[in-house]
């Protein structure tokens, strides 16, 4: 005999301010098997949770819906109330009148009416709901990270550091990524390199982590605690056991292409080492550039190499192995500028963007450390800095802030103002976001210390004049029309998801957003988590971000990590799929469909009159089944039938809902 | 400047949008515009300045200002615009504010120089008849 | 026949997957996007889970009107669950259309959970259609 | 081998039903004539049931590519069954007789050739076959068996322009208009009293238990009422989409003359159409469409 | 390669030689142009006002006339009339509710199933500047142009879609395949006062003079331009400069892209 108690929320306002409770708690006690309605302010609060606990025991109810926000909300909240009472927690259903209908109904009768009829569908659901309960799945303990940035190398010496084994991806031939092209970093001005490097060392020497660099992730399958990935590590053509790492090829290799670190200010070979410090410092060859590759003839690095560790022959490597969890880290691109013509980024030499300026400020960078425009060698006196090119910009470029421009730029006119004595910075910006921890007195300082013109007003367009730039543009505050002749012109050009995030999404079976950054589960409660269980998010890959946040965040992957490999094993989510053996013809239908290799054939004995006979059937693995049902529908007689979504409650619903 | 409620009109500003349709509250004054303005130092109220007045509801200033009758529509502004605002649809809105509401004719065959009358292309006569009058 | 649907409130079932067309039908709560209240959604993990006898059940209850919205092929929460789910409400549309069935009655829209906005919009769409189709009268029992 | 499945001949010219022969020295009394029209394919579900011994059957083609069905769908166990193929140029239709001849005076039909041979009264009368052939055998395409141990007899010949007049009725429906084919569908329906005849002797409908004799939950209503019917056609049709391989039984068989044929083949032209030639019963390896999927399918409805 | 083209007033007039010139050398080129039988004025500025649609009556009924001589192309010259007819013919593509509006007027329904084209347009996509290259008789080489484009053809940029709105370079590689030099100068899409030089000489001429300054700065013995106004604007102010003397540089001539053209197929 079912009892089932209903449990109106008003959430506050947001269900009570547009629906009658009244007419739904009325409308409640008469539904069938409907023995205890009652309502609450705020169902979610222990108050709240304490009325459903003491009404269960009082009125012995064995079934509970709740109707309040979104199950994708608080079911899980409240699955915990009901099992407190001493229930399944399967028992619970949750009717969704806040999220789709308190607030997108403004006609009170009309939603009150949709309420009512959500409520009686979730009562009729509840009516056939059964207890189920979870098996056990054991958890590969070893993590993924993709991505070889500030935020993959701190979360994997983070989830080493907890003790689990670690494998690091990089597609680069070295880890390091965007931290490794800064120079100083805001608001404290220590030097990125002093800071990034010992990192990227105690990855490489950490016992606990295992470094792919020159590698990408081809394939990804399984699921949380159990991942089956595989790797394509790239044909490196060095091979790192015998190379020492002694530099002589890179000086003798006669192909130049533009240096991906340097963002293209000076060339590199074709046999390279992205930057000095790079882990591991050791060369890749870039067959696409490589003499030898292009043209079969060269091999002056093989002659070269003392330690014979060239080798042409190299192939892609395929390696599979097992993960229990994967943090993402893959970082962002800069924003390609071909819109903005009017900044003739391109067409003169001395505009430059952000991170091409961040090359000139490094020592390691081409210039030693020395501010010169790339036109003449000379040191610019005056330089405009143009914020939001590409940001916040509707029309041409991405809507959103990229968050670190304004920093980075207050950082710029800083350090243009120590190497450049008697120089000046313009800086030309819409509004300037300084939210962070000493950001606001960092900004200061650039204005009032460091001489940094800043100016309200963006410029519209850069006129390139004889040796000089003329940057024209309004001072908004003043509606004083500016034409500046300055020497350097840098575009805080704005940040993008990777161009290839989508693909790794699929991969991932994880999603992204309109703008191609990867999606978390929840903005604000579960930002680092993504919909899909076991897989992480950290830095750049997820939003704009700066290095403080992207450490944050991933160190907050590592920790979810090494909460799951705190456990031997999970328990599985018990929405599975089951058999009727009585109704299984064993034409296995349902196996071609499994997304999961969940099923698969079994041998049952069955009574056939007197004999026994054995006959063939399907078989659900529950460690497998992720609960998705395609199988329930390639199955004609319905002899496979899913846990919590049963054909019995699923058409219970359909009938209550059309009532 | 003093502003009171008063002075605050936006039922124009509506009609602003409506006639124009542009949303001026879109703007969140970069100055792009006035920068890139190519007749700007020929104006008493900068581009950005017509938003934002418009924004705060300061129409009946608009209609007095030069400036409507000096932007070109040459399209530089909006096509440089990151929040779309199409400013010479909002200024054409204003003028045809004052020539539909005010009436007369802000150029007359008469103020046309010896040199126009004689050289200029039917392009351009027109396209001034159909800015300045009604 | 407009008329005769004046003041008529069809019922519009949505089986919507969990991860993605749920989803988005919470984002439209949450950006407080306002459509028509004729929609009921039932929720089902995955689009796959959607049995045509559900459909046919529900127009048999009496709906006017079902929808059945997963995520867009190929961003699956079970990787391949919509790809069946198109090609089996393919053939079942594509059938009950064969048998006479108004084409609006049935329909199958991708909705992911960044897409609050669209849920909003197809629910407004397809409600306003099935309104303009009138009640159903040919799949419903008599009884 | 335990027993053979064929046919017999009964005490009227057109009657040649399914016989399951146990005794050898029964052998004579298997025919073969214009009337061996009944597939003895799902009797074979039966005889599993009721033994394990291995049988004997005969087949014509479509009966074969039944055999077909039943081992892709994994009821029937290939080496249980022995499989005599019968190449088979069409069977008979004995309405169409009766309509040119006086029924009672009709005392045998046997085939000879191209010709049927009729006893009619004290004379015999001969007739081309083809005139006088059940319609679903005009529009057969695989006339020889598709598998078989051994092939009792030559192969005939396919016959001609069976592709053309394939689809021919469902393009006449199809070019109806909406209403205009609800109502011809209702037409039709209204006179289904579900006796399930279609789904017993089909053999692609090969379930243990079928969902429509299901009481919890009960997927189709026991009342009368026409939108159940509707269901019943409906979930019917697509349980055989893409495994119905056109023997054309259930409608030969609908006391109610439904023109079942006409809505499985929509079915079959439509997923030709959308993923691709398919033809059911021929290879029991490959895929059903609705087994399998490609990412650039199209949707038969708007994607927006 | 067939045409419907539409003149404009300005080319029957002032601009006789603008029209001349392209006639001589479509012609030359087996481009062959119709001008279509009864047309008026296209209003010269495209309506930005939401509420009238008369103004679209001119170029849209144009555009019947073209479909009706069953052309999918009606070529433009004037930058005005191109501007004009390309952002009324997108409307009515866009805008159901313009179109429905628009069609209750007209004698027949026009749904935007015809192209506009600028003849510039059409020598780079249709003839390809590599054949063009190939049909110059006489290269201008050493020949340094100032290409102007002004704003018309261009902008807005969501609308013309005729080439980059910042950094346009039809102009250039016009120029290029008939071997002549295009001088680089970040003016050449700033405007020239346009119909201000009617009623407000001033703002012309401080416009024009920029312009000027910056061609001849970067070496530019004369303009090319698409655009009468245009042409009369460079050419009226630099006289004006010089009388008033505020102007050192000597005066650059300006010349319609298709006079360059019928010279280098010595026509």
């Amino acid at each position: 005999m079912k009892r089932i108690g209903v449990f109106i929320c008003w959430c506050g306002s947001n269900i009570a301010g547009t629906l009658e409770i009244d007419k739904m708690v009325a409308a409640a006690k008469t539904m069938s098997g409907v023995v205890y309605v009652d309502q609450n302010k705020y169902t979610c609060s222990e108050i709240g949770q304490a009325m459903i606990r003491d009404a269960i025991k009082e009125y012995s109810l064995n079934r509970v819906v709740i109707a309040a926000c979104s199950p994708r909300m608080h079911e899980n909240t409240f699955r915990k109330t009901v099992v407190s009472a001493g229930l399944n927690p399967y028992y619970l259903e949750i009717a969704n009148i806040r999220e789709q209908c308190s607030w997108v109904h403004k006609d009170r009768e009309a939603g009150t009416a949709k309420a009512i009829s959500l409520i009686r569908t979730a009562v009729a659901k509840a009516a056939m709901n059964e207890a189920l309960f979870a098996v056990e799945m054991p958890i590969i303990r070893r993590a993924l990270v993709i991505g070889g940035g500030i935020a993959g190398i701190q979360a994997a010496l983070d989830i080493a550091d907890t003790g689990f084994e670690v494998d690091l991806v990089e597609r680069e031939p070295s880890i390091g990524g965007r931290m490794a092209q800064l120079d100083k970093t805001f608001p404290t001005l220590d030097c990125s390199a002093c800071i990034l490097t010992p990192k990227m060392v105690d990855v490489a020497q950490h016992e606990k982590i295992k470094l792919y660099t020159y590698a990408e992730v081809e394939k990804v399958e399984g699921y949380l605690g159990n991942f089956t990935v595989t790797i394509r590590q790239k044909a490196r053509s060095v091979d790192l056991q015998k190379c020492t790492g002694c530099g002589e090829c890179l000086a003798k290799c006669p192909s130049k292409v533009a240096s991906e670190f340097e963002e293209g200010l000076v060339q590199r070979r074709a046999i390279y080492t992205p930057f000095p410090q790079a882990v591991p410092n050791k060369p890749a060859i870039d067959r696409a550039h490589c003499r030898y590759f292009t043209s079969g003839k060269c091999k002056v690095c093989q002659k070269v190499c003392p330690a014979e560790a060239i080798d042409y022959a190299m192939e892609d490597l395929l390696l599979t192995n097992g993960y229990g969890a994967i943090v993402v880290a893959t970082g962002f691109d800069i924003h390609k500028l071909n819109d903005y013509g009017e900044y003739a980024y391109g067409k003169h030499p001395d505009v430059l963007t952000s991170l091409e300026f961040e090359r000139l400020l490094n020592a390691s960078g081409p210039t030693g450390g020395k501010i010169l425009r790339p036109s003449d060698g000379k040191a610019p006196e005056t330089v405009a800095f143009i914020q939001c090119v590409g940001s916040r910009d509707k029309a041409k470029g991405n809507p959103y802030c990229a968050k670190v421009c304004c920093m980075y730029t207050a950082k710029h006119a800083i350090l243009l103002s120590e190497k450049v004595p008697g120089s000046k910075a313009y800086v030309f910006y819409i509004d300037v976001r300084t939210a962070g921890k000493d950001y606001e007195e960092f900004y200061n300082r650039a204005y009032e210390e460091c001489n940094a013109g800043y100016i309200k007003g963006n410029v519209s367009k850069v006129f390139p004049d004889g040796d000089k730039l003329l940057v024209r543009s309004v001072d908004v505050l003043s509606g004083a029309l500016l034409e500046l002749r300055v020497d350097m012109v840098v575009l805080a050009a704005s940040v993008d998801a990777r161009a290839d995030a989508k693909e790794l999404a699929k991969k991932l079976a994880i999603t992204v957003n309109e703008h191609k950054f990867f999606t978390e589960a929840h903005p604000k409660l579960r930002p680092v988590d993504t919909q899909t269980a076991g897989i992480f998010l950290a830095g750049m890959c997820q939003g704009p971000k700066d290095i403080p946040e992207t450490v944050a965040q991933a160190s907050a992957a590592a920790v979810k990590v090494a909460a799951i490999f705190s456990k031997q094993s999970l328990l599985s989510n018990p929405i599975v799929a089951e058999i009727d053996q009585r109704l299984c013809s064993g034409d296995m239908s349902c196996m071609t469909v499994c997304p999961f290799n969940a099923i698969s054939e079994q041998v049952v004995e069955e009574r056939r009159g007197r004999e026994t006979v054995s006959r063939k059937i399907a078989k659900v693995n529950a460690a497998l089944c992720q609960g998705c049902g395609s199988c329930t529908v390639a199955c004609r007689p319905g002899a496979i039938n899913l846990k919590g979504f049963t054909d019995q409650q699923i058409l219970a619903e359909v009938d209550a809902i059309c009532l | 400047m003093r502003v009171t409620a008063e002075e605050i009109n936006s039922t124009l500003v509506r009609e602003v949008e409506e006639v124009s349709g542009q949303k001026v509250s879109a703007c969140f004054q970069c100055g792009k515009c006035s920068g890139g303005c190519p007749v700007v130092l020929s104006m008493d109220v900068l581009p950005h300045q017509v938003l934002r007045y418009a924004q705060l509801g300061l129409v009946d200033k608009l209609l007095h200002c030069k400036t409507l009758w000096i932007c070109a529509s040459c399209q530089t502004c909006d096509s440089r615009c990151p929040q779309n605002v199409d400013i010479p649809k909002v200024i054409e809105a204003l003028r045809l504010l004052v020539l539909r509401n005010k009436g007369g004719n802000y150029l007359h065959p008469h103020d046309l120089s010896a040199k126009v009358l004689k050289n200029a292309p039917q392009q351009g006569l027109v396209s001034a008849f159909r800015k300045y009058a009604k | 026949m407009p008329v005769t649907n004046e003041g008529f409130e069809p019922v519009i079932v949505a089986f919507c997957c969990n991860w993605c067309s749920y989803a988005g039908a919470d984002l439209a709560g949450i950006n407080r996007m306002s459509y028509s209240s004729n929609v009921r959604i039932i929720r089902v993990p995955c689009s796959s889970r959607v049995n045509p006898s559900f459909i046919i059940r529900a127009f048999q209850r009496g709906a006017d009107g079902v929808l059945v919205t997963g995520c867009h092929p190929g961003d699956c929460h079970y990787h391949s669950g919509n790809f069946f789910t198109r090609r089996r409400l393919s053939v079942l549309k594509q059938l009950m259309e064969y048998l006479g069935i108004e084409p609006q009655r049935f329909q199958v829209r991708w909705i992911s959970g960044s897409e609050g906005a669209k849920f909003a919009m197809v629910m407004n769409s397809v409600a306003e259609e099935i309104r303009r189709l009138g009640p159903n009268r040919k799949l419903r029992d008599v009884r | 081998m335990a027993a053979v499945i064929g046919w017999r001949k009964k005490d009227f010219w057109w009657q040649s039903p399914v016989v399951f022969l146990e005794d050898p020295a029964d052998a004579h009394r298997l025919v073969w004539d214009p009337f061996t029209i009944y597939s003895p394919v799902k009797f074979l579900l039966d005889w599993q049931e009721r033994c394990n011994a291995k049988v004997g059957i005969f087949v014509k083609g479509c009966d074969s590519r039944g055999i077909n069905r039943l081992l892709q769908d994994k009821r029937l166990e290939r080496e249980r069954v022995v499989v005599y193929g019968l190449p088979c140029g069409g069977k008979a239709d004995a309405e169409k007789i009766r309509a040119s001849f006086p029924a009672k005076e009709i005392k045998s039909v046997s085939l000879l050739g191209e010709q049927l041979v009729l006893a009619v009264g004290d004379k015999e009368e001969r007739i081309a076959a083809e005139a006088y052939l059940l319609d679903k055998c005009l529009t057969c395409r695989h006339p020889n068996p598709v598998v078989y141990d051994q092939l009792v007899w030559e192969e005939v010949l396919p016959r001609q322009k069976a592709d053309e007049s394939r689809f021919a009725r469902v393009q006449a429906v199809t070019s109806m208009a909406s209403e205009e084919r609800f109502a011809y569908w209702q037409r039709q329906f209204e006179r289904c009293i579900r006796c399930f005849a279609c789904r017993n002797t089909c053999p692609a409908c090969n379930c243990r238990v079928c969902i429509f004799d299901q009481a919890e939950p009960r997927w189709l209503g026991k009342a009368n009422d026409p939108a159940d019917t509707l269901n019943y056609q409906i979930i019917r049709a697509f349980h055989v989409a893409g495994r119905c391989f056109e023997c054309g039984e259930c409608e030969r068989i609908c006391p109610a003359g439904v023109p079942l044929q006409e809505i499985n083949r929509r079915l079959i032209k439509d997923m030709n159409e959308a993923y691709g030639d398919y033809e059911a019963g021929l290879d029991v390896t490959d895929q059903p469409p609705l087994g399998t999927y490609r990412g650039e399918d199209p949707a038969g409805f708007d994607e927006s | 390669m067939r045409y419907s083209y539409y003149p404009g007033c300005t080319l029957k007039t002032m601009a006789k030689v603008y029209e001349d010139t392209t006639l001589s050398t479509a012609k030359a080129l087996g481009l062959d142009l119709h001008e279509i039988k009864e047309w008026q004025c296209c209003g010269a500025l495209y309506p930005l006002n939401t509420d009238e649609i008369f103004s679209f009556f001119s170029p849209v009924r144009a555009l019947l006339q073209a479909r009706g001589a069953g052309e999918d192309k009606l070529l433009t010259l004037c930058a005005g009339c191109y501007n004009v007819f390309k952002r009324t013919n997108r409307a009515v593509r866009e805008d159901k509710e313009l179109r429905r509006k628009i069609n209750a007027f007209l004698e027949e329904d026009y749904m935007g199933e015809v192209d506009v084209v600028h003849y510039l347009e059409v020598l780079k996509n249709d003839l390809g500047f590599e054949i063009l290259a190939e049909r110059v008789k006489k290269r201008l080489t050493g020949r340094k142009f100032a290409p102007y484009y002004g704003c018309l053809l261009l902008k807005p940029r969501a609308e013309m879609d005729l080439d980059d709105v910042e950094n346009p370079t039809i102009f250039e590689n016009f120029l290029s395949a008939l071997g002549a030099a295009a001088v680089e100068y970040p003016y050449k899409t700033e405007c020239c006062g346009s119909y201000l030089s009617m009623a407000n000489e001033e703002i012309a001429s401080t416009a024009v003079g920029r312009i000027l300054n910056s061609a001849y700065k970067n070496g530019a013995e004369s303009f090319v331009v698409a655009c009468p106004l245009c042409k009369y604007n460079l050419e009226e102010y630099q006289k004006e400069l010089f009388a008033v003397g505020r102007e050192a540089n000597p005066k650059l001539p300006v010349y319609y892209f298709t006079e360059i053209l019928a010279e280098a197929l010595a026509l």
